[in-house]
């Protein structure tokens, strides 16, 4: 279980290999990433920021991800969300769970992503090309 | 009192936290909601709809009627977008 | 769409640039990576040869692809797997999917690794330390 | 007719594939499992349990009553376990 809240950028492949899967005997790993689109409601993004409440953050990251693993059989899991200015195309959100058997893998990657949107303090302030505004939980629950 | 705000919360109050020494009657987030409008209009225009807020106290998301005490830690912000 | 069926390893990070996610929008990418386990059936295993059916395989790959894209909005898609000699912890089979709204990408992904394990002309040779045996569907189905 | 075989099916018989000319009155799988078997020891013990094989015609998956012609591509092998 790892909750890694950053500014800067991630890369998957390094990611995995930290993760060690042959070690835990892993035969499924289930990767969501979240990526800042080039359009959001119909208007072309220009940036995206993202800001967020330390200590709460990584408090419900962490209680996010027992949860999972009190629900599923895991072998590991991983959740590496970004803040800060970010552009079109660029990582927001990895979540990475791995286990022996794919099943438990996808269904607890699915749970911690939608509770990631629900119950983690971030708030994103997207900026389209003439104006700027708090994102609504509505416009990003679906993303 | 350590009082947090985030996102359009904390622009439109203007300050990112304050800390403040809670009187002895205010023993809700609801009434503190009254009693920190009362500081500026900066903080009456943020905190004027309720309906658009969310809080928490100490890292926990909390009610409206939620119990507080002046060693908490209170944010008050708009619903969350992460992920 | 991409259907590789390949000797050699892939790296997921290399793909996630060729499919060129901002390109098309999509803010959500689900991944599935499947590796030879070290342990199977409580059997220590010391490799999987996996063999197959050249233009079948690839035949049917395409097809539950394209099936994937009439059930769900997909924006890319990517399967990639290996045949030959493996050993424990190397990757077997890469399956990608990305889309504008994560939903989509999740099912989609689940899918596609389903109508793998029963409609892709695979077999796998077993190798534990003390025999070497054709895996039965019941064996790898959960995998 | 080209037909080819697949894991321990290919190991039974002893070879990847072979080409056959099919007699007229071979019309469907079941009937083409019959003539193969009598081609050898090797082939008669790879077919012998039909339940436990499965069956193409070019490269699409097809049942045991399946007709075929002579310019098909016949393949025999166990359920797949790919993925």
């Amino acid at each position: 279980m790892v909750v890694k809240i950053q500014r800067e950028d991630f890369n998957i492949s390094d990611e995995l290999e930290l993760l060690n899967l042959e070690k835990n005997n892993s035969g499924g790993c289930v990767t969501f990433l979240g990526k800042v689109r080039s359009k959001n409601n119909n208007f072309i993004v220009k940036s995206l920021e993202i800001e967020h409440y330390p200590i709460m953050t990584q408090k419900q990251l962490e209680s996010i991800e027992s949860q999972a693993f009190k629900k599923w059989q895991l072998n590991s899991s991983l959740i590496i969300h970004r803040y800060g200015k970010l552009l079109p195309g660029d990582n927001i959100v990895l979540v990475i769970t791995t286990s022996t058997y794919r099943q438990s893998s996808f269904k607890a990657n699915e749970f911690i992503v939608e509770q990631l949107k629900t119950r983690a303090t971030f708030w994103k302030l997207e900026e389209t090309l003439n104006k700027k505004y708090w994102l609504k939980p509505e416009q990003t629950l679906n993303n | 009192m350590k009082v947090v705000y985030f996102a359009w919360v904390r622009e439109r109050v203007g300050i990112n936290y304050e800390i403040i020494e809670l009187p002895e009657d205010i023993k809700s987030i609801e009434t503190l909601l009254s009693f920190l409008s009362l500081k500026s209009p900066a903080h009456k225009d943020a905190l004027s709809n309720r309906k658009l807020l969310k809080f928490s106290v100490n890292f926990e998301f909390v009610e409206i009627t939620q119990r507080i005490k002046n060693d908490d830690e209170v944010a008050i912000f708009p619903p969350v977008t992460g992920g």
